[in-house]
């Protein structure tokens, strides 16, 4: 291992501890869905179907705690490029910030989830570290969550076994996000498109959550894209 | 009181079942009893029997404000077992299993105790740990039990899933034989009949609406239908109604009042011969005599009087028993009820004096009442009948919340039963 | 199944949702060392558990993860106000009776 | 054609809404018989002359089918073609008829035309009153069990299947402004108006079409036939996008709030097994705003001699076996009612090309439209009569019938006898209240309908047409509009347009109260009248349960058991309650009305539990390695919702080899264990400090960044329920693990603390467990092999024990922890999940020189066990405070905080001497291996019941030592040392062992501080 050549962190009498979490990118990290060979099942799969799926893998996701006061909003905005959604289940999608498209999912009053690049997660919260005073806390979560992408024509209805949130456009419109019970694991429900959802699930219930969406779209048919 | 036997039963045919005597009378209330109890469900109604059969103690009224057995009596699943894990919960258990086992010919009544034996599951090895703690347990306190593994258990119970199919396989089980089911509606009426004939007054549809508390004694209590009616002792016995009542008496309990559901499927051929319970999958079930399966689980978490509780855990439930028993899978599930029952924080009993000189108090039982009615009454009876809390009583006073000495059942009551 | 309203989430959401973590307003003594094992045991264990009108803590547990307090009757199941945790009750129990 | 048809002797040569073109082919009890599509089980049967459906379950009498709904008592079939595929306690009723299906009767033998069991009942059923069995099978004693197999044997209608269920259920969340249950008039008229409003509705009906009444109903509709008005609606509402339309939708259970589910038979209707990937049923779980009931409502038969024979049926199944399924039940009709709605039986009986022997109204003067009609068509009207006995065997020969003084309470004249072979009853109709009391609210009767109907409630709930008693087509209809305006208003919502469709002039006169006939002899010498078909509950069994004194209608319910068949007392409780009534000389209000509770009807337990059985019964938790484990033929052991690697046989060992090899790998060279699903929580803010020590037993004030430390926490009673290792990452800023189990525990108990008592501490909890994958590797080789993989210096001198360090560790960024517990010289590397598997296969790439041993859950126990470290969960079960686990030096009462739990573990009960303290076990045999949970005894002759002193906890054979190892409780323990216990086993063995330190390993600490 001597070819690679790493700095030791030391630590200093800091606050808090930001660290860079991802190696070289000759190391290819394996998703939570990595076992299921997402890409045969795309290749040799069925082609249509009533519900789409798609997982959207190593992706920097980080947990902000936070009751911002005017100012840390201010430095906020300015750190993500768009204002944090102050509005309950709300969200907001920038796609040209300081780090590149970056999404910000309402988690409660005083968390959000930000979803950026996998390769951004450490830039953001250095940034943040060194910008953002006051109490907050922001917590790199990539390695623990994953998303997955579904649509389709029968997508509402494969979500509505899965979950008791009422998804009917009049109630749940695109950009509306909502943490909520999903089959008997939980899951972040953002609508990004009339029939397309982004749904943020943690990584250890990935499987179980893979195998319920095959069965629950079962009579639908189920594409999986790669 | 009339003796019943089948030769009484052939005897009145040619009557046409025209002149059985009444189960029992229908009285008006005395101005003043020795004691009053007050609750007419199981508990109550043994209390007032072996008050005046054991004790001697016959000027005895119990007053109920609906039916005779109308509470948790008629609406549990019938469980009976005594295989409990603390000491002091295991010998009271047992008291009324032995008090069971001669239940019906001692009140002339056929409470249909059936000893078909109950297992509990275990699904992973910390169950199985405590399965083995329990049994042990058990056996040095003098009751019966054994640990099964997983062959033993499934030729006890063919229809039960052990295979590895399940998401959680059966590693083994604890198996108590004499444990069964008792036909719960019976055992308040036959109670209620031999208490009756012991002079016991029952006085139905009436609400106490306070005790009477004369310098920190109580003397009696007040009813809407009677108004006062005096007494030198009172014991309540009201389970999930408990609270209100020690209200009245001006104090709390350590106690919070659920819902507990269980349901029935409609009746099926015998398949089910013995009671199964699982706390891991968190469910339980057995069949009745006329064939429905009699299926529980746990308490809704929030408190509630509603006899009724929440969809998803009847749903949970039945998840359980689709998953122990995958064939009764196209079986139909007819009705669903709940009962309100107060628990205790250490799942145990409160059998105890109170603050209010008097004033005795038999509630808390949880999940748990049922299979205790004939121990609970006898020992209650007994601290009634001398103003002194029963050996096995003493261990469930209410005051064990104030010095710690809880006695902590959860593991044994981790389902309802 | 209740339905109930999140003041923090600012919409209704099913029951399976939140759990229930027992009656509001039970305070930790300030001075745990100077309560006598009564007024210790009384703080962990007795409860109003009344028939009617009682205030209880909920927990958003699968949405917000918000603790706040519920006004609910126990013999109706009838929500009649949901409040934040610091704040009181405006619906309380017929004290009279 | 004609030749089917000719086999089937009832069925009409016109009418109905079968397909006459589509005739099936079914088989009941072995034989075949055909119908056509668009019959029930029960219209098939009955088109073929199929008179006994069945045998009643005490007296095995033969029954045949009274009704044409949900309401049947008697059509009680098992069906199924394979085994796999059965299902008991299909009322034939509700049943579609398909191509092939196989039915057959669930009671009778050796069959249900000659049942033996009968002459039994004939024999035995005078000795069968109410309760009978609680006065016999007492004695001897020991009988019980024999008496009791006997019973059981008569027990249970159908049967479950043998094999697993091969269909598919599944779930449905719903969400609606208007939940409409029924579609009949009321609930039709009502979706029509609530549509055009644009109000997102569900309207369910357990029919496989909508119409309800107006399907069985000649009657006309803006002068067209009623059902093409119903026609015309369906078309209409199927256009709305927000409207959802539910044929073969039963709303079985109303809920709090207003959450309904709604079983609604997607193929089993039509089939034996859902073809291959469609949905057998599916469960709607429906939230809605509002809800209207128009349920409708069942008709009453009355109660008279033999009201059981078959023939006897209900006045207005025989107008729906007419006019719906083209079936007429018979030849000659005997018309008895107390109300002039059950003329139209007789009118369509006659209009069906039937003779009507007669009318018989219990009434002195009817009159009104159905009236007139029959008198126009010269049918006889026998007034101020009663049947009061059917006569016949296995089908009704003919009736007696007795004029009847004004209360109808008695026979005040010459008994006529008539010939007929069908008895059509009504005494009027009882709304379907039942959905309405599923939330608790009570039912009110009402005197001018002779029914309850629903009371006060606290749902949102309205209530439209025959539920309310507006059993006319007209008022129904209106009802159904006006409760949908009631509940646009309610929503917010404007109102559309309506017309109500033009009704017929219909008058009806009113009705008498009538429920139990007359007869010549006392109730309990008359041929038995029965209220509940299927209980077999007779007129004369409730009058007895209330002369012995069961007063309340629910002990009179529970003596007799009506009401408790699967039909739920549909047909009998009304006139069950009005016998008790009449017999307590009250009247049915006083008496009271039983509570219906959930399901209406009953619903398959599949489609209850839905998708969620067998591999989808509970999440299974993976770690990023888990398909390593499996790979390398790992066991599991399920630890809360995870798979964990248990152990890891090689070859053909055996388990206890197995960890043999693992244990003594670790301490001889290094083992691995993949511990990533300890709960690991992430901690920021200025008083993350100060919590730490107020939610743990020790002290956190000092502990300096780059360090870890053990807590135990505990409940406010002082009882230890979790522990674990929290390392201080930065100045503010901690890492908590917990146990595996307890993760989400632990995270909760930090949440309500933080939001509710100490809102003023600035810190934030973030779970992290699943973000980190954590690999310990242990044993005296671990820090070598780690060498192997960093440039970091993990030497002693600058890696200490509870260290931790930032490093990289085989090119991936790493925190590792030099946290120890197995007592060796031990790393814990945490890395980014998704880089997991990539570093635990490095390892193994590099650990081959040092054997690199992977080892499980069991391994891990046996290893930590020989140096006394405990498991929450396992060494503790809720009742142990730290000091009984002689774990003092992990609390500090000196803290400024009463933390919590100090106070608790203090009571009076908790600092007892002889409380039960954890020790080491030493077995005298070093061979013998104690059993985890024997309990402990000091005189093991002592008589039963013996007194125990505590339990052994953890329990292993240690490769290591050579010996076995244990922990457990005994009282007083800790002052114990060197004294003996004993413990009796099941098998009569009784082992000795003594008292010890748990510590049996390493007592001071070397190894993991080298």
């Amino acid at each position: 291992m001597s070819d690679v050549k790493v700095e030791a962190v030391e630590l200093a009498p800091v606050d808090k501890l930001v660290t860079k979490q991802l190696p070289a990118a000759e190391i290819v990290g394996e998703s939570p869905l990595h076992h299921a060979d997402l890409i045969s099942v795309a290749e040799h799969g069925p082609q249509e179907g009533g519900v789409h799926f798609h997982e959207r893998k190593l992706m920097g996701l980080l947990t902000l705690r936070c009751l911002p006061s005017a100012e840390q909003q201010e430095v906020i905005k300015a750190l993500l490029g768009v204002a944090l959604p102050m509005q309950p289940l709300t969200s907001v999608t920038a796609d040209d910030s300081p780090i590149g498209k970056v999404s910000v999912r309402w988690v409660s009053p005083d968390e959000w989830l930000i979803i950026v690049a996998g390769e951004q997660a450490f830039e953001l919260e250095t940034r943040f570290f060194e910008q953002l005073t006051g109490h907050y806390s922001l917590v790199n979560i990539s390695g623990g969550t994953t998303i997955f992408d579904v649509s389709g024509r029968h997508v509402v209805d494969m979500l509505k076994k899965s979950t008791p949130v009422d998804l009917h456009g009049s109630e749940f419109p695109v950009g509306k996000v909502v943490s909520t019970v999903f089959a008997k694991s939980g899951a972040m429900i953002c609508r990004v498109a009339e029939d397309q959802f982004e749904l943020v699930v943690r990584r250890s219930f990935a499987d179980y959550l893979w195998l319920w969406i095959q069965d629950a779209s079962r009579e639908y048919g189920l594409v999986v894209h790669h | 009181m009339q003796h019943y036997s089948g030769f009484g039963l052939l005897k009145h045919s040619f009557s046409h079942h025209e002149n059985w005597q009444r189960v029992w009378r229908n009285p008006t209330p005395k101005k003043k009893y020795d004691v009053i109890i007050v609750g007419g469900g199981g508990h109550g109604l043994a209390t007032a029997y072996y008050l005046a059969k054991e004790f001697g103690v016959t000027n005895v009224a119990v007053i109920e404000k609906g039916f005779l057995g109308g509470g948790n009596t008629a609406r549990n699943t019938t469980i009976v077992r005594s295989n409990y894990l603390w000491d002091e919960a295991a010998h009271l258990y047992e008291h009324a299993m032995k008090l069971w086992e001669g239940l019906s010919q001692d009140l002339n009544y056929n409470v249909m105790f059936s000893q078909r034996g109950c297992l509990n599951l275990g699904h992973t090895l910390q169950d199985m740990r405590d399965i083995q703690r329990r049994v042990n347990a058990n056996r040095l306190n003098g009751i019966d039990g054994e640990v099964l593994d997983t062959q033993q258990v499934k030729e006890i119970v063919p229809v039960l899933d052990c295979s590895d199919r399940a998401r959680y396989p059966v590693l083994g089980a604890s198996w108590q034989p004499r444990a069964g089911v008792a036909r719960h509606d019976a055992v308040a009426w036959g109670f209620a009949r031999g208490a009756d004939a012991h002079g016991v007054d029952l006085i139905q549809q009436t609400e106490v609406e306070d005790l009477i508390i004369e310098d920190g004694t109580v003397v009696g209590v007040r009813t809407a239908r009677y108004g006062e009616i005096r007494a030198d002792r009172v014991g309540c016995v009201v389970a999930g109604n408990s609270s209100v009542l020690a209200k009245m008496a001006g104090f709390e309990l350590p106690l919070e009042s659920h819902p507990l559901q269980a349901l029935v499927s409609e009746p099926i051929k015998p398949i089910l011969d013995t009671v199964v319970m699982s706390n891991q999958v968190h469910g339980y079930a057995s069949q009745s005599d006329k064939g429905d399966l009699v299926i529980g689980a746990g308490i809704d978490s929030y408190n509630g009087y509603g006899q009724r509780g929440s969809y998803s855990t009847i749903e949970h439930t039945i998840q359980a028993i689709v998953e122990m028993f995958p064939v009764f899978s196209r079986v139909r599930m007819n009705r669903q009820w709940g009962g309100i029952v107060d628990t205790c924080p250490d799942a145990c009993p409160i059998i105890s004096e109170t603050p209010v000189k008097n004033l005795f108090f038999n509630c808390g039982w949880g999940t748990g009442g049922f299979k205790a009615t004939p121990g609970s009454g006898h020992v209650f009876a007994a601290s009634l009948a001398k103003g002194e809390m029963h050996p096995l009583a003493k261990p469930f006073s209410m005051f064990r919340f104030h010095n710690g000495a809880l006695v902590d059942e959860h593991g044994a009551a981790g389902v309802a039963h | 199944m209740f339905h109930i309203y999140c003041p923090y989430c600012c919409e209704y959401r099913e029951e399976e949702e939140f759990h229930v973590a027992g009656q509001a307003h039970i305070a930790r003594p300030l001075d745990p060392d100077a309560c006598t094992d009564k007024e210790w045991g009384e703080f962990m264990y007795f409860r109003a558990n009344p028939r009617g009108i009682h205030h209880e803590l909920w927990v958003h547990g699968a949405g917000c993860r918000k603790y706040f307090n519920v006004t609910r009757d126990t013999q109706t199941y009838e929500i009649k106000e949901v409040y934040k945790v610091g704040e009181k009750p405006s619906v309380v129990a017929d004290q009279a009776k | 054609m004609t030749q089917d048809l000719s086999k089937q002797s009832n069925r009409l040569l016109e009418g109905g809404r079968i397909d006459r073109a589509k005739p099936l082919t079914f088989t009941y009890n072995g034989k075949q018989y055909k119908g056509f599509e668009g019959d029930t089980l029960a219209s098939a049967l009955l088109a073929n002359g199929v008179d006994i459906v069945g045998r009643s379950f005490k007296y095995s009498r033969p029954r045949g089918i009274v009704a044409a709904g949900a309401e049947e008592p008697n059509a009680i079939m098992q069906i199924g073609s394979t085994e796999a595929t059965q299902i008991p306690n299909v009322r034939a009723t509700q049943q579609s008829l398909y191509a092939g299906l196989v039915a057959s009767s669930t009671n009778g033998w050796p069959n249900v035309d000659m049942d033996l069991m009968g002459l039994v009942g004939k024999v035995g059923g005078k000795m069968m009153p109410p309760g009978f069995y609680y006065k016999t099978f007492m004695y001897p004693k020991s009988m019980w069990e024999t008496y009791e197999s006997y019973i059981r044997k008569a027990a249970g209608l159908g049967r479950a299947p043998k094999e697993n269920d091969p269909d598919i259920y599944d779930k449905m969340n719903q969400h609606c402004d208007l939940l409409i249950v029924g579609a009949g008039p009321a609930g039709l008229m009502a979706a029509l108006t609530a549509a055009r409003a644009g109000a997102r509705v569900i309207i369910a009906d357990e029919q496989n079409e909508f119409g309800g009444s107006l399907l069985s109903s000649k009657e006309t509709l803006n002068g067209k036939p009623a059902a093409e008005w119903v026609k015309d609606v369906v078309q209409e509402l199927s256009g709305f996008d927000d409207v959802l339309m539910l044929p073969n939708s039963q709303v079985n259970g109303y809920h709090d709030h207003n959450f309904l589910t709604i079983q609604q038979h997607c193929t089993d209707q039509f089939a034996d097994r859902a073809p291959n990937g469609q949905i057998a049923q599916r469960l709607h779980r429906v939230r809605a705003k509002w809800v209207i009931l128009a349920t409708g409502a069942h008709e009453r038969p009355l109660v008279y001699g033999n009201n059981d024979i078959p023939g006897c049926m209900v006045a207005n199944a025989v107008s729906t076996y007419i006019n719906r399924y083209g079936v007429a039940p018979g030849k000659d009709l005997v018309l008895m009612t107390s109300n002039d709605n059950a003329y139209r039986a007789a009118l369509d009986w006659h209009d069906a090309g039937r003779r009507v022997v007669a009318i018989v109204d219990s009434r002195k003067n009817p009159k009104g439209t159905f009236v007139e009609a029959a008198r126009e068509r010269g049918i006889s009207i026998l007034v101020g009569s009663g049947v009061i006995e059917a006569h016949g065997n296995k089908r009704v020969t003919g009736v007696s019938i007795a004029p009847l003084n004004d209360a109808g309470d008695a026979v005040v004249g010459p008994i006529v006898k008539m010939a007929a072979d069908t008895v059509a009853t009504s005494g009027g109709w009882s709304p379907v209240i039942h959905l309405s009391c599923h939330t608790g609210s009570r039912p009110v009767w009402n005197d001018d309908i002779l029914g309850f109907t629903p009371g006060k409630t606290y749902q949102k709930q309205l209530t439209a047409g025959a539920i309310n008693g507006a059993f006319a087509t007209k008022e129904a209809l209106s009802e159904g509009a006006s409760a949908a305006l009631d509940a646009l208003s309610n929503l917010g919502l404007a109102k559309s347009d309506i017309e109500l469709p033009e009704t017929e002039a219909i008058v009806e006169g009113k009705a008498m109260a009538l429920f139990h006939l007359p007869h010549t002899k006392p109730t309990s010498k008359a041929p038995k009248q029965f209220v509940d078909y299927q209980n077999d509950v007779t007129a004369a069994g409730i009058e007895l349960a209330c002369r012995e004194g069961f007063e309340s209608i629910e002990h009179v319910k529970r003596y007799t058991a009506m009401g408790f068949g699967t039909d739920q007392g549909k047909l009998g409780n009304i006139n069950g309650m009005a016998i008790a009534a009449k017999m307590l000389k009250q009247t049915i209000p006083q008496t009271g009305t039983t509570i219906f509770r959930p399901n209406y009807t009953p619903v398959t337990f599949g489609a209850i539990a839905g998708r969620d059985c067998g591999e989808l019964f509970d999440p299974k938790r993976y770690t990023a390695m888990h398909a390593w484990h499996v790979e390398r033929g790992a066991k599991f052991e399920d630890v809360g919702q995870w798979k964990r690697a248990w152990y890891y046989p090689k070859g053909n060992e055996t388990m206890q080899e197995a960890l043999n090899r693992e244990c003594l790998a670790t301490r001889e060279s290094v083992g691995i264990l993949d511990a990533s699903t300890l709960g690991k929580i992430d901690i920021q803010g200025k008083d993350a400090r100060e919590f730490l020590g107020r939610v743990y037993t020790n002290a956190w004030a000092k502990l300096p960044v780059g360090k870890c430390r053990y807590g135990l926490m505990c409940g406010e009673d002082g009882m230890v329920f979790d522990d674990g290792v929290t390392s201080c990452l930065a100045e503010n800023h901690f890492l908590m693990t917990t146990t595996t189990g307890g993760a989400a525990r632990v995270l909760s108990w930090l949440e309500i603390y933080h939001q509710t008592e100490w809102p003023e501490l600035e810190v934030y909890f973030t779970s992290v467990t699943d973000h980190w994958s954590t690999m310990t590797i242990s044993g005296p080789n671990s820090r070598k092999l780690l060498e192997k993989l960093t440039d970091y210096d993990v030497s002693k001198e600058n890696m200490a024990f509870m260290d931790w360090k930032p490093m990289t560790v085989a090119g991936v960024p790493a925190r590792v922890f030099r946290i120890s517990f197995t007592g060796e010289l031990s790393f814990e590397i945490n890395v980014q999940a998704n880089y997991g598997m990539h570093v635990w296969k490095a390892l193994f790439e590099q650990g081959e020189e040092f054997n690199l041993t992977p080892y499980g859950t069991e391994t891990m126990h046996i290893l930590r066990a020989e140096k006394g470290f405990i498991i929450a969960g396992q060494d503790t079960d809720g009742s142990v405070h730290p000091f009984d686990l002689g774990m003092s030096w992990a609390v500090s009462m000196q803290k400024p905080f009463s933390f919590i739990g100090k106070r608790g573990m203090q009571r009076e009960d908790c600092v007892r001497a002889d409380r039960k303290q954890l020790v080491g076990l030493k077995t005298l045999d070093p061979n013998v291996v104690l059993p985890e949970g024997a309990q402990g005894v000091l005189d093991p002759k002592a008589p039963i019941p013996m007194p125990m002193v505590g339990h052994v906890t953890s329990s292993y054979w240690s490769a290591n030592l050579k010996r076995s190892v244990a922990m457990g409780f005994v009282k007083g323990g800790l002052d114990k040392m060197g004294e003996k216990v004993f413990y009796p086993l099941a098998d009569g063995r009784v082992i000795e062992a003594e008292i010890c330190s748990p510590v049996f390993l390493d007592p001071k600490g070397e190894r993991q501080h080298v």
